[in-house]
């Protein structure tokens, strides 16, 4: 298999899914022209022209609600949000009206549409432009949530999620836009499910599930852990946020007898409560040692380097946490 | 204290504890009461520019018709809010009848309309079935939402109604998104969105104008003006004394019409229909009218004066329909043979609603997602 | 002490905080001149006249917005969200603005305000004014969350809360409104203190952690659990959702052994699941049985009496949890 | 992979693999090129009816020295990004400098300020210390912020300078906030805020123009129309034209100006400021100007000719500065010495903030909540 970047695998499947179906559509600020302020879309306007792909204004509640009335009559738009955390800016048309219109109408539209854009930290863009907003958006039911982690997942993961009938929230992270990683050929076609984990490392010590640029820390920590410690631990990639794939978690889980969630959300009232809140309801006899989880500490992320990596769940605090479980 | 015991108290049930000042302020020395913004004059005082054709008297009746089971419906369904049989924010459409008649009628089978919670209006205007209507608003499992979407959720697909918001604007870049829908397709179809006159002041409607006027989308922006932002008049929190002047900022064609005149209602949006046709883009409409009724089920309306309404009463939409017949020549008993039918089929819907079962408790969890087995549906 | 409504105690906190303090004022919909819509802040307009109680257009971004930049130097807003799932009309300004705003600018501002209104279910106001938003304004850091049950509560808590120097959620609910409660004269001040739980009944077999409407909810479902089942519950209104009083839940579950969290927000990274994984990172040992949780089924709430009923976690859900969890 | 060792690809790194179009449409036919939404004018031909007098050469010269620290300091903050000094995003001001500059000596000290991410320049203008502001940029303990807000949030509360943003528009209604505290209290502090021509279109800027013209509240919206937002030219997504008439269907006095011309900024932001404390209400400033540089740190521009940087450069704020100053009498050597020491004003700064230590981890969980030792401070 070729390697690709993420970038271009997002890209690769945003190309292939608007040659497939007509119905789909980007829309989005400098989407179009420019190709997107993180070149996702770039060359789409070339390909598929002006109404196809659609630069608007900073008007993130209008064409977020505009999209959601287009799917109502089966277009799929796809609508990127530049940073995701001005989701808080397009929050009504998001939970107030994209997850709950199915319901709201007894089931009588559909709302096939993808948010898609890019959260997370590391590169220092501060307070609102680094947050992550799995928990949020997973919070509210009615709208899917996806964050993969690999080029190959991210391509096969929003091919399904362009198809999906429903709501799809796809969380790319800016960490993960330049690295590489292996991928079939555009014109072999693959699709991933939506709610289906991947166990990216096999281990029988400690299970960590996990998603998005945590799932790199988490890898890089195993490592560690492996060479310093002798711990060996399972490493789940959960790709879905919503729906959870507990049971591959809890097979795992299983044969492990110990798990950690790990996320860069907020901790608080995170996934990786509500993973441990799952365990414990599901399947609380297969836990030999407390369920624990690690999520973006209670602070809107800083500038500052040092004060950055201080906040973000990633590999020094996956280390320090899983000795601290493995030892009690 | 399981819910089934709590009769709703009305939002302001205590109210009568404690009277609000029985006359609003009048509006500030020095404003020159456009029709925009006080209840000083009616509808017809509105700046309209239109040239209004006569409909066929055939289409008069048929829209008294509509207008009267829509009257009739509102008036069933403020009796059984005050039975307890409806809870939450039930808002009817009473006064605001020809908004909607009139635009239903002039657009065609194939186009769209979104709405507000006060939308009962737009879906029977529409050809909503008034059984399943009432169904719906008393949470009865034969409501065309099976009862989960409620008094402000109105929506049939199929007749092109795609939804009612509880969410002041929300439904508006819907509209625009329909219309958009139609554009990228190269449909024909518009896309009419309704709204009130203090939604003007959420930031979403700024957002469409701009983008709606920029893209030429078809679309039809109806601002149903009835001087009211719940129990605030609109006078006191808008900038604007012209709201139909406003979007014209954003190059828009916009109109103030007598909203309480089927026949204006129909000409107005019969221009906007065919300048959306033809690519000239979207139209914005300011219908004057006034709800006759609360804002909501519940509403003491202590922040009007008694003969505001009455003045107002001189001329709503059924007032004036009839007016127009009889000018037509048709006579008063023809138009009370129409008024009992009608009559009987509201309280044939009604009672279709009653009789409607409540919905089995696992509808609950249906309809989250759709098509997958795994999330229940 | 006379009896007075839930509405009746804000109402007062209100008066009484804006006689003591000519920095605080109000603005929302419908507040001043009609007294609000639920009648909360009726007769102020009055007292304090047009400077102190403003009427505002429906532009919730704009006067949240404005509280923000009247706090900054030292203006003491009270907003009302007349519903609060209007809190995601105005997410921006509330969550990447206020309570990110002390901390981006690395403490040389405070954002003394408050934002109250009603949430809950129980009155069919159907999906989009019934959704309760706790956990979602828990989520963020920077935000205290108050949702207190008693009238007596309630006025002590909001008296506090105006006073915080920093951005205080005050989450009423709707079914309260009109319940009554012992609470002292208005001339017997009275403060509560933030982030202090409350232990409202006694026990010896489990502990709920509650707060809210569901405060109610759970002293129905004790008496029950004693009377049918001689289950003895140990109810504690937590009262804060943030910061979390997690001393006072340990401590009775240190007693009781067993730990039900139960709100009406969504379950799914909710309170609920927040306090499991806090149980077991904090106090595992102390835990009996799985800790468990109870929130909103995952729909968004519909208007049909029978169906809202099945999908809010109230009496009979509690009853059934607490009976699975004894007999496990 | 721990984040130390990550130096930011810039937003577009890969850019330079795939060149993008070098030349952009022009602006569609038929339209007559206001200066609102197109690059074919220079500031100096935008609408301006306003009398400018002439400000003392001695202030001038003052501005001017702040114009220079400004340039100079966003030129070094640039040099830093592209060492990886400073990640994130970074947008400097380079060829807006006038109209902080204008604005700043115009209003009076217990005025407040709110403005953008590009915010360095009203920082500077505003009285902040370029050694802090560098060492804030660069995320070190000497930052006015301890290093948490960064390029997007300068901040300076002792100097009225409440806060710049890094969402598009979420900084005005703060001003508005801040020109309701000054009426409420009965003070005549007056509040600019400062937004580009893409945040025109946020919802927010409509709620509040209204609210602010409805109250009449001292306050000044001023619009820096470099006429791109980002990447995307703004005759692209705006229906209008002639930004700076929109706002005056809010009743709000309005006006274009030449935003590079520190005497023209200075007596537009006068009259408005006069306005505001005589009670009569919000102004609207459009300053036509042109961002020289990237929209950020990294942008490679290929979405804008060369030669239009080169036509607007021509007219940049120091050169007109350096002309009126010339006119003046101010001799070639007097400038150069100014210029010399700002640059070494500037270096100092610069070293001041490299020299900055890096924060204490343990200042990660300070400054979440205000005077509670619970909660860490
Ligand atoms: C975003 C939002 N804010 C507030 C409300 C509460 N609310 C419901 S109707 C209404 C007044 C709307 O007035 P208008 O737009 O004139 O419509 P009308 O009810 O008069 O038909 C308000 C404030 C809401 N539903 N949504
Ligand atoms: C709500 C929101 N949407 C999008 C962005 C991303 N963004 C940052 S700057 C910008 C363009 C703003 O243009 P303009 O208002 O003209 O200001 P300028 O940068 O030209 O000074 C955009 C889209 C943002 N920060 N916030
Ligand atoms: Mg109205
Ligand atoms: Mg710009």
């Amino acid at each position: 298999m070729r390697r690709t970047t993420y970038i271009q695998a997002i890209n690769e499947a945003l190309r292939e899914e608007m040659q497939r179906d007509d119905d789909v559509f980007l829309i989005g600020e400098d989407v179009g022209h420019y190709g997107g302020l993180f070149r996702v879309t770039r060359n789409l306007l070339d390909e598929f022209g002006e109404k196809r792909v659609l630069d608007t204004p900073i008007s993130e509640q209008a064409f977020m609600g505009m999209a959601l009335g287009a799917a109502t009559v089966g277009m799929r738009p796809i609508v990127e949000l530049m940073y995701m955390d001005f989701t808080l800016v397009a929050a009504d048309q998001i939970f107030n009206q994209i997850a709950k219109y199915r319901y709201m109408t007894g089931g009588l539209l559909k709302v096939p549409l993808v948010i898609r854009g890019q959260q997370g930290g590391g590169k220092r863009y501060g307070s609102q432009h680094s947050q992550s907003v799995d928990s949020l958006y997973a919070h509210f039911p009615g709208i899917r949530v996806v964050a993969p982690a690999t080029p190959y997942d991210a391509k096969g993961l929003l091919k399904t999620a362009i198809r999906d009938d429903n709501p799809v929230a796809f969380l790319e992270h800016k960490m993960l836009y330049f690295t590489r990683g292996e991928a079939p050929p555009p014109d072999e076609e693959y699709l991933i499910p939506i709610g289906k984990a991947d166990v990216k490392r096999v281990g029988r010590d400690l299970t960590i599930a996990t998603f998005s640029f945590c799932l790199l820390q988490a890898l890089e920590a195993a490592e560690t852990l492996k060479d310093e410690h002798g711990i060996d631990c399972e490493i789940i990639d959960l790709r879905t946020v919503e729906p959870l794939d507990t049971e591959t978690v809890w097979e795992s889980v299983a044969r492990t007898g110990r798990l950690l969630a790990v996320h860069e959300s907020y901790a608080n009232c995170g996934v990786g409560a509500e993973l441990v809140a799952r365990a414990y309801e599901e399947a609380p006899d297969l836990l030999r040692a407390p369920a624990r989880r690690l999520g973006m500490a209670p602070v809107s992320i800083p500038v500052s380097r040092v004060l950055e990596e201080e906040a973000l769940p990633w590999k020094e605090e996956i280390i320090a946490t899983v000795l601290d479980m493995v030892r009690r | 204290m399981k819910p089934a015991d709590h009769t709703p108290e009305p939002a302001n049930a205590d109210e009568a504890a404690s009277p609000a000042p029985a006359t609003p302020e009048a509006i500030p020395d020095g404003s020159r009461n456009p029709a925009s913004i006080t209840t000083d004059v009616l509808p017809s005082d509105s700046a309209t520019e239109l040239v209004v054709p006569d409909l066929p008297t055939d289409l008069l009746l048929e829209m008294y018709r509509k207008a009267v089971t829509i009257r009739l419906m509102e008036e069933a369904l403020l009796a059984a809010a005050e039975e307890g049989q409806i809870g939450g924010a039930m808002h009817t459409a009473i006064g605001h009848e020809a908004n909607a008649i009139g635009a239903a009628y002039a657009l065609r089978s194939g186009d769209y309309v979104t709405c507000t919670y006060r939308g009962h209006h737009h879906g029977l205007a529409w050809g909503m079935d008034p059984g399943k209507a009432i169904a719906e608003v008393m949470g009865r499992s034969d409501g065309f939402a099976k009862g989960k979407g409620g008094s402000m959720h109105f929506v049939s697909p199929e007749l092109g109604m795609m939804g009612a918001n509880g969410i002041v604007a929300a439904q508006v870049p819907h509209a625009a998104g329909l219309a958009l829908a139609s554009y990228l397709r190269g449909e024909d179809r518009v896309a009419i969105t309704f709204f009130g006159d203090g939604a003007l002041f959420q930031g979403v409607m700024h957002e469409t104008f701009n983008m709606a006027s920029k893209w030429k989308l078809p679309l039809i922006f109806y601002c149903e003006n009835n001087r009211y932002s719940e129990m605030t008049p609109i006078w006191r929190t808008s900038s604007i004394e012209d709201i139909y002047m406003f979007p014209r900022a954003y190059g828009m064609a916009t109109v103030q019409i007598d909203g309480n005149d089927v026949e204006v209602v129909h000409a107005a949006v019969s221009e906007a229909a065919a300048r959306a046709r033809t690519g000239s883009g979207p139209t914005f409409i300011e219908g004057i009218t006034y709800r006759l009724a609360g804002h909501m089920a519940g509403d003491l309306e202590t922040y009007r004066p008694q003969e505001e309404v009455e003045r107002q009463q001189a001329y709503e939409p059924l007032t004036v329909l009839r007016r127009k017949l009889r000018a037509r020549g048709i006579g008063g008993d023809r138009i009370a043979e129409i008024d009992e039918e009608v009559d009987e089929t509201v309280d044939e819907a009604a009672a279709f609603a009653e009789n409607s079962p409540w919905p089995d408790t696992t509808e609950t969890y249906l309809d989250v997602f759709a098509g997958s087995a795994s999330n229940g549906d």
